[in-house]
């Protein structure tokens, strides 16, 4: 039987694609952000900790979907999904090597479970899909994992809610124990934490709101899971609505979670960073040592 | 009837009307992606490597291929973000428009705050825009 | 305010579109099917009656979707909808012009009801769409409302189940309580009735089946949406599951309807044919004179 | 967890076992899907007039251009829609095909039961396939 034993976050910002691919991951601005995701690279290459398949959702910043197809809940179900050109050229990564058994198990299962998905089987994928894996694997000549794309609409209004991304997670987790075979199963929720990238308001970070969504995350996330949009609007930034990705793969994880690591850092270009692993309790393994870490302007903030 | 249909329905006119409350913040709606559709079609359009050339050599003469408003051509040739997002545009559709001219998510972004590219480089090192006192047009807090 | 006036189901055999076309409809095969239809097109035009708008469910045919995307419940936006080409060129028929504002409306109204809808702005219509209308509205020269095209995946397993259609329709019926403008919107759930155009079993046809889904959907919807996928695959068919969008025509109804036409044919090509006019027994008008025509096939057995 | 979260799920593996108990079907599920998907992709090609066309002049030479199997592409060029369906062909898709080559559902479909078009069309007429005794191979009724 298939398994979801750990749920990652993380951010999926572009201009860290670019900060990989210009050299510049070592520097001053870079560089702790970087060490930040060190311990989660780590981890995931010790022993029992690769996944044989991530379910990576993000959403698809206009670059696979445009104004003629707007998907609520989308799933990749092809063999393979190339990186994107959104403009500058695509991400100079590998292929994103799919799952189609797996994939086409859990969109089965989600539309019996009267979740209306869309399944696509001709899709390239954007940062939101790849810069996570960058983070987490760094830049092997192939990924290490097959990964199955779960985009999401948070683009055009209304995006799910929270609520209805939550319960999403249970019935994700439902159907991977359903699937026979024997595969250590991640799903990775991306985007956020609170940034806003429009109008005059654009710039905005919110330290408080993302401590406490991270906090709730762990220990009440049914709670998390009724707030509305208005609230991250306002309270986290335009973007921070992707945040309800998160509650996928919170959703995902059943009751009780350990939390293994959490990385929060500010800024990353215009966003504040987030970045977890998470276990379910009945089968988590030991926290990394130091379990937290904060660095950027969140660190400075701390000591103050 | 069922269970199900005694859901608790959210209104959806409230629903909307709290947008326009926040503080130099445009929430992509209907309304603004059906105000936007070309503009945003037209910024799609730059993914291919082909299409960003003939932009490139001549921005006015490609823009024609697209069914705009003055105001949205205007914008674009300008680099206007916040006039291309009063025009319907959204910033993952204008990413590929300053994708294109070489530019970064934060100049982009900065670019739409009154402030030069360090100013708002220092404000995101120094913590980013407090969300004090820009939540809500109408609560003022 | 909007309000669901009508809803009317029909098959949407791309046969009868031939028929039109190589102006057969009046021979001795045809000519009992258009008869059949002839009350509902003369109630149609009768003052008060037609509708400003129809929300027209049906399923698309591999035409507007292919391999490459499988939505579950998609609503189109867009200004217009062009025919099709289906492999024999397409349909002589007028664009079928859309509803944007309402059809936003609904889109937006339905995400926030926890439908996960996929929303298309570029869209072609196939047989699925325009042979309700040409049934109902006849040769106009362009259709007399606007609609809005509503399909439904029962072609990639699993559909949505009868009860997610049913309980859709409802929050579609919501929708259109909520929109500020007055229009009489019509509901169309099109498909079935019982047939199989695959396989050896090809040619299925299900009286008893049928009479029954048209006196459960009457009478006790709620019942009846309960009826699993397997239930109609056996009983009416492979492609009888088309059935299932008729419950979302019934769920934007409430709960008790007056039933003013039905008409049942057998056969038209391959299939049962079900026609029938609905109104929500609040607001409902007279029952037409018949009320219930039956005809070919089903006429003859009933005289047995 | 919540309420939504306690609901009684569907056996998936149950749910698509019934359906091979069904006589002379082939229900289009994702395995279906994915072992046609080429032939399915082949056949919504002659959507548009010039494929037809190709198609037409050549069949066989135009089959190259798809990702077909042998049995796949023997199925299409004999014009055999059983032989199709179990390649994973659907009949939505097929239909491309049969409409390109001028023909109706009602013989392409007729044409899977080994039947005549005409006794097809005649049993039509009579009512149909009646459906006792193919609802179950195993309950038999
Ligand atoms: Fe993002
Ligand atoms: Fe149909």
């Amino acid at each position: 039987m298939a398994r979801v034993t750990t749920g990652i976050t993380s951010s999926h910002i572009p201009a860290l694609g670019a900060a990989i691919q210009t050299g510049t991951k070592g520097n001053d601005y870079w560089g702790p952000v970087f060490d930040g995701y060190e311990p989660i690279k780590k981890w995931i290459y010790e022993p029992g900790n690769m996944p044989d398949v991530i379910v990576l959702v993000y959403n698809d910043h206009a670059t696979a979907f445009d104004m003629n197809v707007i998907p609520t809940f989308s799933i990749g179900c092809a063999e393979s999904f190339a990186p994107a050109d959104e403009g500058w050229g695509p991400r100079p990564v590998p292929d994103v090597i799919g799952h189609p058994d797996l994939a086409w198990h859990i969109a089965q299962s989600l539309i019996l479970d009267d979740f209306d998905m869309c399944i696509f089987n001709d899709m390239k994928v954007d940062h939101g899909c790849t810069v996570p894996l960058s983070m987490v694997f760094g830049e092997p000549s192939e990924w290490p994992c097959k990964v199955i794309p779960f985009p999401v609409n948070v683009v055009t209004y209304p995006p799910p809610s929270g609520r209805r991304c939550f319960n999403l997670g249970d019935s994700i987790k439902a159907a991977v124990e359903s699937f026979p075979e024997d595969l250590n199963v991640h799903v990775w929720g991306t985007g956020g934490m609170s940034h806003q990238l429009q109008g005059p308001r654009a710039g905005l970070i919110n330290k408080e709101f993302d401590l406490n969504f991270i906090d709730m995350l762990i220990k009440d996330p049914e709670t998390l899971s009724r707030m509305p949009h208005i609230q991250y609007l306002r309270e986290a930034g335009s973007e921070g609505i992707e945040l309800v990705m998160w509650l996928i793969m919170r959703g995902a994880l059943g009751d009780k979670v350990r939390d293994l690591y959490t990385f929060y850092h500010i800024p990353a270009s215009n966003t504040a960073l987030g970045a977890m692993i998470l276990q379910p309790e009945e089968t988590a393994g030991e926290p990394l040592n130091p379990r937290v870490v904060h660095s950027g302007h969140s660190l400075a903030a701390a000591a103050e | 009837m069922s269970d199900e249909k005694k859901k608790e329905r959210i209104d959806i006119h409230a629903y909307l009307a709290e947008f326009d409350d926040i503080p130099g913040t445009r929430v992509f709606t209907a309304q603004r992606a059906r105000k936007g559709y070309w503009l945003n079609q037209f910024a799609m359009s730059l993914m291919k490597e082909e299409n960003r050339q003939k932009f490139k050599e001549d921005n006015a003469a490609y823009l024609e291929n697209w069914n705009l408003t003055d105001a949205a051509k205007k914008a674009v040739l300008a680099r206007d973000y916040n006039a291309m997002i009063d025009e319907g545009g959204n910033v993952y559709f204008l990413s590929k428009l300053f994708s294109a001219d070489g530019q970064s998510f934060q100049t982009a972004a900065g670019s739409m705050t009154g402030m030069t590219p360090e100013e708002y480089a220092q404000m995101m090192i120094n913590g980013g825009r407090s969300p004090e006192g820009v939540r809500s047009i109408k609560e003022k807090y």
